[in-house]
This record gives C-alpha cells, sequence and structure tokens, in this order.
C-alpha cells in the first residue's frame, strides 16, 4: 500500500521514482491491492494522462487489472451489505446489531446441509474473506522493479533468506569479537525449538504470496535451523520466531474427562468411539474398583489372542490401576487387535481422570494417549500390492 | 569377558537378581494318600507315586500337556482343590443302598475339571472302587480313520470295535487286579456266535480279555460288563465309580462318523454311547457317577457358556436328572499363588514379580496359566 | 580379526547415538507429522529420563501412539518382538509368536534336563535356563564384526570388507538364525531345531555362528581390496 | 525430364489400374495455368467453404428480482411455501462448494445449493405468523388428561405415522404411508389362554420386557388404508385369540409355554429315588402326592425355576441345594 501512494505521489508530481537500491531497504510487501481506483477525480485525471504518456506496458496491464479487482470488490461487498440486511429482515431481527455469527447461526438454520465438511457447507461471509488476496505492484511506472530480489522470481522469499544469511555473518562476528576479549557466548541464553515448529511450507507460502517448491521450502527450513543453533542466536530471538508456531498443544491430552457418579457413589468415566483401525469402543472405568473386566459381556477371555490381551493390560499395568477399577467395554468392527486397540485408548483416556498429572504426562510420553491413525495402505493401480511392483524385465 | 557382559547385560542382571531373589517352594501335604485329605489341605499340592500314576493314567485320563509337565518335572504333583474334596467328602459319607449318586463337574475351559476328576479317581482306586472310566468322550466321535461297523446284536446301531477294545484295555489295566482279588463272576450264558459262547461263571477278566481279542464283539462285551458290574454292586460285592470326562458330547447333535457304507452316524446310533448312557442311569447302587461337561467336548458351535444345562441340553438334563452340579472356578489367590510358587521351585518360571500380570492375563484358569508360564 | 575390524572404522563415518529430536525429514509414508517422536513405552526407560532430568526435552513434544506388540510388561523385551517381526511370514503374528514361544519352551526343558543332571552346585547355579538371556546371548555370539559389499572398480565388483553398525550386525545374526530354520530339515520341528540351535549359539557353536566365521574368514581373504572403501 | 520419357510414363500410367498409381503424375503435364494461378486438381471435391456465421440473438433478460427488493420486505409473501432455492428470488450472497485455490462457488447456477433443502418459509416471523392464524382454531386440553399415565390409561393404543420434511414441495414420501400401532397387552384384559394364543400369533411384534405388542403396516400405498388394516388385524387378533379351537387339545409337552414338574420325567425320577429299591409304574409316580414332603416341593420348585428362567449361578445353586437334600440328607444334617 505504501509503495503504491508513493507511486501516485511521484505520478503527480512528474518525478521518477528511485528505490533506494544501494541499501538493504527492501519494502516488505503487504498483501492486497488497495486504492488503485482512487476516488479522487483529479488524480484520475492526471493519472490517466501520466499513464498513457510514460508508464510501461506492464504498468499499464497491472493497473487495469487492479482496478478491474477493486471495482468487482466493491460490488461483492455492496452485495454483501445488502444480503445481511436482508438476512436481518428474514429472521426478525434489528439489521444494525446483526454480526457475522449471527449471520452463520441464520445460514445454519435456513439453509440445514448435511454435509459432512463444514467447508462444503452454504456460507455468506463477507467478500474479503472469501476471494484470496493478490500481490501488489512490484515495479514502478517506467517497468523498474522496486525490489532488489525482483529477478529471482520469488523476492519475498529469497528476501528471508539473505536475511537469514546476513544475520548469520552478523553474528558470527560478533562472536568473534566476544572471543577476542575472552568471553563466551552465554549458554543460557541459548536458544532451543523445544516447543515450536517452523512454520509450514503452506504458512510461508501465504507469508510471502509466493509459490515454493519442496527443494525451496527444504532450503529455508536448513538455513533458519543453522542461524538457531548458532551459539548467539539469542540476538536475534525476535526474528527467528516470527518464523516458529507453537508445537500442537498437549493440553487436550492433559486435561482430564469430567468424571461421573454411580448411584452408589462409585466415580466413572465414559469414553465413546474410541478408534484403532477399523474397530470402535465404547469404554467405561469406574473407580474404584476390583480389577473386573468385561468385554461385550465376556471376560478376558473375549480375546484368544495374547498380544490382544497384553494390550488391555497395557495402560493398567502402566499406571498400576490393574485392581484398583473395573472396566466394562463394548466393541464393534475390526479385526482382533484392531478391537484390543481401540479398547487400549479408552483405558488409558479415561484413566487420566483417576492418576496424578505426572502419570498422565508419562502415559503420553509412553504413546497411551494419542491416537493411532494408521490405517491399512491401498492397493495401486499398476503395482501388484500397495508398494510391491510388477516383476519387470528390460528385456 | 567386560564386553560379553555389556553385550547382555540382560543376563547379568538376571543373575544378580537371582542371587538376592529367594525362590519361593509351594505349599505340600505329606498325605499320600487321598482318603486323608481334609479342608486344611486345600490348596496343596500332593504327589501321586508313579506306580499309582501308571496304574490309573499310563492308558489316558491326564491332559497332555500336564503329562508333558509331570515329565519334566519328575514327579506327578496335583493340587488339591475344593471342588474334587467336595466328591470325595460326600462320597465318604454316602449310604451306599441308596442308588448311585450323580455328581456332574462343570466350568470354563481350563479351569481344571479333569485335575478334579483325577484326584476323585485316586481316591476311588484307592479305597478300592472298580473304575468304570472314560477318558474323554470326544476322542470315540472324532474322525481318525476309525472302522466303524453296523452292529450285529442292535439293529440300527453302529460299533466302533477297535476303540471298544482299547476301552476294555484301559479297563483291564485300571481294574484288572482288584477284578482278581474280588472274583467277580458272569451270571448268565453269553453266545457271541455259533462256536464262541462264555459260560456262566466265568470271571470277568476272562469275559473283558475275550472282548479285547474278539474286537468285534468289544462294543457288546462293554454292554455286558456295565450290566454284570451294576448287579455285582447292587449285590454288594463290590464298589463301582462310573466316571465319565467330556460327557456333554454324548448330546452332541453329530460326529464326525461314517460308517463303511458312507452313512452318517449320530451319537446316539453308537452302541458305545448308548453303553456310556447307561452307565450314567442310577437302577443301581453301591456306587457313584462322576460326569464332567466341558465347552471343549461341545461341537465347535455350541460352546457360548460352559453351564451344565445349555451343554448336554434338556435331553441330557432328563437323563441324568437328580444331580449334583459341581461348580469348578478358576484358581483362589491362595491357589493361584501357590500353584507359582510351584512353577518357580520347579525353575519353570524363569521371571519372578509379574503374578499381577499373569493373574490378569489368564483370569486365574490352571491350563492358561500353564500355558502361559511356559515360555517365561 | 577384532584389530581389522577397528582399522576399517577409523575411515567410517557412521555415528552412534540416540537420536533425541525428531528429524527434519520422516519416513516417506508416515501418517504423522514430523515432529513426532517415538513413544518411550517401558517403565524403567521413562524413570533414567526422569533421573537424569532429560524428561524436560520431552514434554513439549508430541509423542506417536505404541504399537500393538508394545507394552511395558516384565516379560516384553524388544529384542524378541524384533525376532518375531524377523520370522513373520505374510503377517501372521500371532502364528510367528507362538512358534517363537513354543521354542522358548523347547530351550528350557532342554536346559532344564541338563540342570536337573548337573550336580555340582556352583556349576547349577551359573546355569542359564531363561530362554530369552539365551535368544540374547546366541544372538551377541552370533554377530558378526564386518560385512563384504560389491563394489564396481574397473568395470569389475569387489568383495570390499566394510564395517558394520550395531543394529545391522544384530539384523544379520537374526536374519542367518531364521534363515537356518527355513533351511533345516521337514522331520523337525522350527521350533526344535531352533531350540537346540539357539543354545549352541549361546555356547559359541553351530550352524549360524560357524556362518558369521565364514564371513569373517572371507573379509581375512578380501583384505586387499578394503581400500577401495576410500579410493 | 525428356518428352519421351514422359509419354512412356503417361502410357504406363494409363496400363496402370486406377487407384492405384498416384493421381499426382496426372497433373505433371505441361499444360500452364490460364489466370496465373497455380490450378489444384480437386477430385474428391473436398474444399472448404465457409458457411455464414450464424448470428445469436441475445435474448433479453430482466434482472435479477432481488437486485429490486427493499430490504424491509414481508420475506413471508415473496416465500411463502416450500421451495427450491432460486438465487434469483433470494437476495442473500450465498455461497457454497469448496476450492482451495479459488474462492466459492456463488448462488448462481449453483446445483448444490438446489439439492440442499431450505427452511425460508419458515423463518421465525413467518412462524409467528402462522401461529397466530392458527390460534382461533385451538381448543382447550381436556380435562382428565393431565399426567402421561392418565393418557395411557384413556388412550392405551398409540399410533405412530412419520411425515417427511424436503426441499421439495411435496410430503408424498413412500415412508409416510407406513402406519406403527403400538399397545401393552394387559390393557387387552385377556386370559391366560388366550394371552398365551396371542403371543405365539405375533410372534416377534411382542416385546416381553416392555409387554407392548408393536404392529406395523406398509403394505397399501395410502397412510389410511394401512392404518384401517392395522386396526382390522389387532381385532382379528384378538378375537382369534379368544377362541378354543378343537386341535389346540393336542398340546404335547414340548409345546408348552412353561415346564410342569408333573408332567414330567424329573417327577418319575424323584419318586423312583424316594420308594427305593422297590420298582415304580407311571401309576404309582401320578398318584404319589409331594404336598407334605417339604424335600420335594423345594426340589419341584428349583427344577422347574431352572428350566423355565434358564440357567445361571442363582438358579443352579437353588438346583444345588435342592438336589443335595435329596441326593444325600446326611451331608445336609452334618
Amino acid at each position: 500500500m505504501m509503495a503504491l501512494q508513493r507511486l501516485f505521489n511521484n505520478l503527480a508530481t512528474s518525478k521518477l521514482n528511485t528505490p533506494k537500491l544501494l541499501s538493504n531497504f527492501v519494502p516488505r510487501c503487504s498483501y492486497g491491492l488497495n486504492n488503485v481506483g482512487s476516488d479522487d477525480p483529479d488524480v484520475e485525471i492526471i493519472e490517466k494522462k501520466i499513464v498513457e504518456e510514460k508508464t510501461s506496458l506492464a504498468m499499464r496491464a497491472y493497473l487495469q487489472r487492479a482496478t478491474q479487482y477493486n471495482s468487482f470488490m466493491q460490488q461483492q461487498t455492496h452485495e454483501y451489505n445488502v444480503g445481511k440486511r436482508h438476512l436481518a429482515n428474514m429472521m426478525g431481527v434489528d439489521p444494525e446489531t446483526f454480526t457475522q455469527s449471527d449471520i452463520d447461526v441464520a445460514i445454519d438454520y435456513l439453509f440445514p446441509s448435511g454435509l459432512y465438511d463444514p467447508k462444503a457447507r452454504p456460507l455468506m461471509k463477507p467478500p474479503s474473506e472469501v476471494f484470496p488476496s493478490k500481490k501488489d505492484a512490484e515495479f514502478d511506472e517506467s517497468g523498474r522493479p522496486f525490489h532488489v530480489f525482483f529477478y529471482t522470481g520469488k523476492p519475498n522469499f529469497y528476501l528471508i533468506l539473505h536475511n537469514i544469511a546476513t544475520k548469520l555473518s552478523e553474528l558470527n562476528k560478533f562472536e568473534d569479537s566476544l572471543r577476542k576479549n575472552n568471553i563466551l557466548p552465554d549458554p543460557d541464553k541459548k536458544l532451543t525449538s523445544l516447543g515450536s515448529q517452523w512454520l509450514s511450507k503452506e504458512d510461508l507460502e501465504k507469508l510471502t504470496v509466493e509459490k515454493l517448491s519442496d527443494h525451496e521450502y527444504k532450503n529455508f527450513v536448513i538455513a533458519i535451523e543453522r542461524l538457531l543453533k548458532h551459539p548467539c542466536s539469542y540476538k536475534y530471538g525476535e526474528f527467528i520466531s516470527d518464523y516458529q508456531k507453537p508445537m500442537i498443544s498437549t493440553k487436550a491430552i492433559i486435561e482430564s474427562a469430567p468424571v461421573e457418579y454411580t448411584k452408589d457413589g462409585r466415580a466413572f468415566v465414559t469414553v465413546k468411539d474410541c478408534p484403532r483401525k477399523d474397530a470402535r469402543a465404547d469404554v467405561t472405568v469406574y473407580y474404584p474398583g476390583t480389577g473386573k473386566l468385561s468385554i461385550n459381556g465376556k471376560g478376558i477371555e473375549f480375546f484368544d489372542d495374547i498380544q490382544a490381551r497384553e494390550q488391555i493390560l497395557f495402560p493398567l499395568l502402566f499406571t498400576d490401576m490393574v485392581d484398583k477399577v473395573d472396566i466394562h467395554a463394548t466393541v464393534r468392527g475390526g479385526g482382533v487387535s484392531g478391537k484390543a486397540g481401540a479398547i487400549r485408548f479408552g483405558i488409558s483416556w479415561s484413566l487420566r481422570s483417576f492418576v496424578d498429572p505426572e502419570t498422565v504426562e508419562r502415559m503420553r510420553i509412553a504413546g497411551l494417549l494419542q491416537k493411532d491413525y494408521r490405517r491399512r495402505e491401498r492397493k495401486k493401480p499398476g503395482q501388484a500390492r500397495a508398494r510391491r511392483k510388477f516383476t519387470w524385465k528390460k528385456r | 569377558m567386560r564386553a560379553y557382559r555389556r553385550l547382555c547385560g540382560y543376563a547379568t542382571a538376571a543373575v544378580k537378581q537371582e542371587t538376592q531373589y529367594q525362590i519361593p517352594t509351594a505349599a505340600r501335604t505329606e498325605k499320600k494318600n487321598p482318603v486323608d485329605h481334609d479342608s486344611q489341605d486345600v490348596s496343596k499340592f500332593y504327589t501321586i507315586d508313579p506306580k499309582t500314576v501308571s496304574n490309573i493314567f499310563q492308558t489316558g485320563g491326564l491332559p497332555k500337556p500336564f503329562t508333558e509337565q509331570t515329565n519334566m518335572f519328575a514327579e506327578t504333583a496335583l493340587m488339591i482343590r475344593q471342588p474334587a474334596l467336595e466328591v470325595i467328602n460326600s462320597l465318604k459319607s454316602t449310604d451306599f443302598q441308596k442308588p448311585a449318586v450323580r455328581y456332574l463337574l462343570y466350568g470354563q475351559t481350563g479351569s481344571g475339571k479333569s485335575l478334579s476328576l483325577a484326584h476323585i479317581l485316586h481316591y476311588a482306586y484307592s479305597s478300592k472302587f472298580i473304575l468304570y472310566h472314560i477318558p474323554y468322550v470326544p476322542i470315540w466321535l472324532k474322525y481318525d480313520r476309525k472302522e466303524v461297523n453296523w452292529s450285529s446284536s442292535k439293529n440300527g446301531m453302529a460299533d466302533i470295535p477297535l476303540i471298544a477294545a482299547q476301552w476294555l484295555k484301559h479297563f483291564v489295566h485300571q481294574n484288572g487286579a482288584l477284578l482278581n482279588e474280588l472274583n467277580l463272576t458272569t451270571s448268565q450264558d453269553y453266545v457271541w456266535s455259533q462256536r464262541e459262547t462264555t459260560p456262566q461263571g466265568t470271571t470277568l477278566n476272562e469275559l473283558v480279555t475275550h472282548g479285547i481279542n474278539r474286537a468285534k464283539y468289544a462294543c457288546d462285551c462293554m454292554d455286558i460288563l456295565l450290566n454284570e458290574l451294576k448287579a455285582h454292586c447292587s449285590n454288594n460285592r463290590c464298589k463301582m465309580l462310573v466316571a465319565i470326562d467330556g460327557f456333554n458330547a454324548f448330546f452332541n447333535e453329530k460326529t464326525d462318523l461314517k460308517t463303511e457304507d458312507r452313512v452318517k452316524v449320530t451319537p446316539q446310533q453308537i452302541t458305545m454311547v448308548q453303553t456310556g448312557l447307561s452307565a450314567v442311569l442310577s437302577d443301581w447302587n453301591n456306587g457313584a457317577i462322576i460326569m464332567v461337561t466341558s465347552p471343549r467336548a461341545a461341537l465347535n458351535t455350541k460352546r457360548e457358556s460352559h453351564l451344565p444345562i445349555y451343554l448336554i441340553g434338556r435331553q441330557g438334563f432328563e437323563h441324568i436328572d437328580p444331580f449334583i452340579p459341581v461348580m469348578v472356578p478358576e484358581l483362589s489367590t491362595v491357589e493361584f499363588n501357590n500353584m507359582l510358587d510351584y512353577y518357580e521351585e520347579k525353575r519353570w518360571l524363569q521371571k519372578p514379580g509379574g503374578r499381577k500380570e499373569l493373574e490378569f492375563l489368564t483370569s486365574k484358569l490352571p491350563a492358561d496359566l500353564m500355558a502361559r508360564c511356559a515360555p517365561l | 580379526m577384532a584389530l581389522f575390524a577397528k582399522y576399517l572404522r577409523i575411515g567410517s563415518t557412521v555415528k552412534h547415538g540416540f537420536q533425541a529430536f525428531p528429524q527434519l525429514t520422516t519416513a516417506k509414508y508416515s501418517v504423522y507429522p514430523p515432529h513426532f517422536a517415538e513413544p518411550v513405552y517401558k517403565k524403567q526407560e521413562l524413570d533414567k529420563l526422569y533421573e537424569s532430568g532429560e524428561i524436560e526435552n520431552y514434554k513439549l513434544i508430541p509423542f506417536k501412539a505404541a504399537k500393538s506388540n508394545e507394552t511395558c510388561s516384565i516379560f516384553h523385551d524388544p529384542m524378541v518382538a524384533k525376532f518375531i517381526n524377523y520370522m513373520l511370514l505374510k503377517g501372521q503374528k500371532k502364528l510367528a509368536r507362538e512358534v517363537l514361544e513354543k521354542t522358548f519352551e523347547k530351550i528350557k526343558k532342554l536346559q532344564l534336563e541338563k540342570y536337573n543332571r548337573e550336580t555340582d552346585p556352583e556349576k547349577k547355579a551359573s546355569m542359564i535356563i531363561d530362554p530369552v538371556v539365551i535368544l540374547k546371548k546366541a544372538v551377541a555370539n552370533s554377530k558378526p564384526l564386518l560385512k563384504l559389499t560389491a563394489v564396481k572398480r574397473g568395470g569389475s565388483f569387489y568383495q570390499v570388507p566394510v564395517p558394520i553398525t550395531d543394529k545391522e550386525s544384530t539384523f544379520y545374526a537374526m536374519r542367518w538364525f531364521v534363515q537356518c530354520g527355513r533351511e533345516k530339515d521337514k522331520s523337525i520341528s522350527f521350533a526344535d531345531f531352533m531350540a537346540t540351535e539357539l543354545i549352541k549359539a549361546s555356547n559359541n557353536d553351530g550352524k549360524v555362528v560357524n556362518k558369521k566365521l565364514d564371513l569373517h574368514k572371507q573379509c581375512e581373504a578380501n583384505r586387499a581390496y578394503a581400500h577401495y572403501r576410500w579410493s | 525430364m525428356s518428352a519421351l520419357q514422359t509419354t512412356l510414363r503417361r502410357t504406363t500410367a494409363v496400363l496402370m489400374p486406377i487407384g492405384y498409381y498416384p493421381a499426382r503424375v496426372w497433373c505433371s503435364t505441361r499444360a500452364a495455368p490460364t489466370d496465373g494461378k497455380f490450378r489444384v486438381l480437386d477430385l474428391k471435391k473436398k474444399s472448404f467453404v465457409p458457411h455464414a456465421k450464424k448470428k445469436y440473438i441475445k435474448t433479453i433478460t430482466l434482472p435479477p428480482r432481488a437486485l429490486s427488493m427493499p430490504v424491509d420486505q414481508e420475506w413471508s409473501n415473496v416465500w411463502p411455501g416450500p421451495r427450491t432455492f432460486h438465487p434469483a428470488t433470494v437476495p442473500l450472497a450465498l455461497r457454497q462448494g469448496y476450492d482451495p485455490k479459488r474462492a466459492s462457488p456463488g448462488k448462481y447456477g449453483n446445483a448444490e445449493l438446489m439439492k440442499i433443502p431450505n427452511f425460508l418459509h419458515i423463518t421465525p416471523p413467518a412462524v409467528k405468523k402462522h401461529c397466530s392464524a392458527l390460534k382461533q382454531f385451538c381448543t382447550e386440553w381436556p380435562k382428565g388428561l393431565e399426567t402421561d399415565e392418565d393418557c395411557d390409561r384413556h388412550f392405551p393404543m398409540t399410533t405412530i405415522t412419520t411425515d417427511y420434511c424436503h426441499s421439495s414441495p411435496t410430503i408424498k414420501d413412500p415412508k409416510s404411508r407406513i402406519v406403527t400401532i403400538k399397545i401393552k397387552l394387559s390393557t387387552l384384559n385377556l386370559d391366560k389362554h388366550a394371552r398365551d394364543k396371542m403371543i405365539r400369533l405375533v410372534g416377534d411384534r411382542y416385546d416381553e420386557e416392555s409387554d407392548i405388542l408393536t404392529i406395523v403396516t406398509d403394505r397399501c400405498p395410502t397412510r389410511k388404508q394401512n392404518y384401517d388394516y392395522g386396526v382390522y388385524v389387532l381385532t382379528a387378533l384378538y378375537h382369534e385369540s379368544n377362541t378354543f379351537e378343537e386341535w389346540e387339545r393336542q398340546k404335547q409337552e414340548a409345546d408348552m409355554e412353561h415346564y410342569i414338574w408333573e408332567n414330567n420325567p424329573s417327577k418319575k425320577a424323584y419318586v423312583t429315588l424316594t420308594r427305593w429299591p422297590e420298582k415304580v409304574s407311571d401309576d404309582d409316580v401320578k398318584s404319589h402326592s409331594i404336598d407334605e414332603d417339604t424335600v420335594g416341593q423345594k426340589y419341584k420348585e428349583a427344577v422347574t425355576e431352572l428350566l423355565n428362567n434358564g440357567e445361571d449361578t442363582y438358579t443352579l445353586n437353588k438346583y444345588r441345594e435342592a438336589a443335595l437334600a435329596v441326593l444325600l440328607p446326611q451331608t445336609i444334617q452334618a
């Protein structure tokens, strides 16, 4: 936006825009096209003139596109606002206090879709959320790019890499200067990547508004990881954290399920539809108990397979609750190990309510509280099985 | 050496543990004769001396895995359990003038019914009962390239002569000495064919020997033997214990057997089964009848429950009513611990400390426990 | 031989050590995102982590679910589980496990017979009956120190002795056991054959140990090619 | 190429069967083009003559009705009844569908929006309007039917039918013809025989636990017919179960709904046992009474319960106690 404003100012005063290419200044791109079709008539006239006189072909095409896009967005916004008033009227509510969340509720009521994916259901959203943003102009009216890295094709991405590299060399210098004075970089301040992960490829693409290849993304990760591992990396902690996001929170795992009580005062937790492969299990754990187990009305003999029995035992043994709880499970679908795995997950998931937080953490590390999403791999066409290829001989 | 230790750190750890860990010894009782066993001996082991074992069980009666285990441990040790003791106690106090009392042992697969029966058999053997013992009925009815013929004496019935002869051998092995001692004889003439007859007054041993030698008549011989024994018992000349393991197989819907003309045979059509069924009728006294029902003896499709009437059906119930059902439960905690003590004493269980796990995995069924401990 | 192996290892860049943090690139088809770590399902190992304070590193990392053949039972051993997996044919894990358990039973029977025959109390005490220990010992005894790889030099392939990682050598040893079991005479059962073979190997004898020695001999014979690893 | 050669060639060409030799040869004569253009021999007359382009007349359509709607209109007048979604009539900026690269499709030409049901005709103001219009026809709730129990007592039969809500303006779903009739069997006041016969007649339509008989009729095309048929079936069942047919006398032991100890071998076994060692005949068994025999009474009760209620730990234990008292009275005393 800044860049464009500047462009218009320059155009108005008929001066050539000379970006400070020599310095490290590169405008960090702002996303979305704004204010290209200005409302001010004077500006428009001058603009048109100069556009015709001096601007390059690319710039003219760009301006045309931008005006088109803006008017389109304006129209869409207008439609949305009118639609919102209509909807408020339909639902018999005051349109002034009608918010987006009210719209969502109303649409859900008027168009009850049974589609599984919420994304596929009908919606009414402001156009800014619906239409993807577009990149601003990257060059001036004479066709000269603003960005130093314009000719790399992916200026924003390479800017990031460039910044990482400069920071790294600065850190090296800094470290040298420290060592000259016989000071060692503070090991306590050292940054770690614990609890956070790098932005995913999609996130990075969104940030740069550029399409990246896998290879480029890998380069980015290698570069930023090298910066992180530098002993003095704490100097640029903020810069690094711009490209990090927190890891999947373990909070949901550690928070225990709500406890209910039977008539005789025993606590119990029910977990429904515990998944593993094709099996689904409903598990109820009663506490305190005496180690009774019932699976579909049978005891442990429900499973002939010793491995399946061991799986049922695993969480109980791990938490030392073998004879302290009663378990009631119903399981359907799947095979033997699937059934056992589903029950195992149900037991461990409900045991969280009856053990101390440290044990819950231990269970998490032991992999008891993670759903096992692995499924049978499909057979592929042109192959004998999932991975196996047909026998092939060259001659 | 150090390198080796590092390579199998587990081994040294185990060895170290063993030196610290005191290997327990199982609780045993010195009373070798089951007549002396009382409620104080429950959950303790007692050893049967090898000679008695070979006299009673050499030709059947002990489950195969158990026999293998006894061979390895070089002793036959049985745990004294409540159900067997209960039957033995009531046998001791039975009024033998009344008709023979029927007991039915039932319980889950692997809960120790056959070994309880073995204990009772040992008692009966040492109190000089004649044992009319069928080791395991399904063996008779399983397809095993057996010769099945139509019976010559009973119309529409089928004989399995070789199996019957085998059983007669088993009978002689168990009771030969006792029969000689009692000197029981036949009460009437039996005409097998034009040339072969057994005159009145022949000893039962001779009768059985004839059945063994002439396998064709073995099935009839079984029947006659039973009738003779029933009569002798009723006349107070001897005592008899009928013991049938896998009793519910008599009431199965079908067998795997076919006669030579490829006709399928139901259990009710087999003479030996009829003899077995008539053995459990209490139309005689001076004895007792013990039956064992087991889900494993039933057909594959009918093993949902271990309860007796489900297994023998209404017909079976009416055949043996009234009877005393005796439940053989899983091991109690004391029994379970003693059993594991025994295994550890015999070095069969190498890793101590997993008792809770074993209890959960096997639900304290002794046969399951035996199988689970085998690779540990 | 060990010296030779050491010599070869100088040039090797094989790194050992526990990787505490998840790798950047995971297995190609894994359903878990790359930052998921392998679970620590043994209680003793977890206790060790707590003692050393290493556990702090694990607090924020998500963990994969424990597999269906992993438990914290004292009877469970990762090496035995691995051996079962190597024995596996067509995914019949139940059968493979049964066969190995039968093998263990047989080992115990054989060792117990010896144990009962032994009269010297000292020897009796030092006798190993635990089949898992025997398996470990047998595998340790049959682990090769070197392996041969084909390297193309001047148009022809040379069998070049190369140092071997611990994991790989364990795999070699276990694979040899399974191979021997499959090549055996049909009249003996797999379990019986395996039992005798494992006991023999634990005493540094038997087919598998011979296989190892054969490999060593070949490496020794081809030591002239060793430099092909670098040049 | 000399003239001789050309002639030679021509003759050979003539001699060749037509269609075998390339047609090009015939053009290689020395005949010169007349108008300076190179004349091409067009044997198959396939040269393309472009047709005159069809002129499409753009039909003039009115702009969507939604554009001219005032925002404070009465919506229920615009959309009075159930109707498939129409983009020009609904003044909302609706979208449906998902595309990771582009914006989701709008309402025009979007078949997905037409597939899903809509409730545009029953917006909250519309519902209010309907209710106020219907209010004048409502009557008071009848007295004496305040609780569910009262309702059940006065109206023991429940009829269940289902109406289906569609996006289409019809309620003619094939499933709406199905009629379910539920009634508690106890409300029919049947005697012992009739009740047994009824249960045998209806089979699995009777639920023992809740004592409810359920009749589902779906064989007729309309709901009315199905309802009539259901009521007819219920009536027929009632009368049929109240009649006693001659063949019902032939009922045997296996047909009995309950186990009756006196008619069964269990009694014979018991009598034989008590009178041991004398032999008993069938008449003896019949005439034997156990009225004063507490052991026998208990035994009878246990056997009946065991066979009627099915075996479980409780009934088996009871039977065991009774059997012990019969077979081993001395141990019980001990």
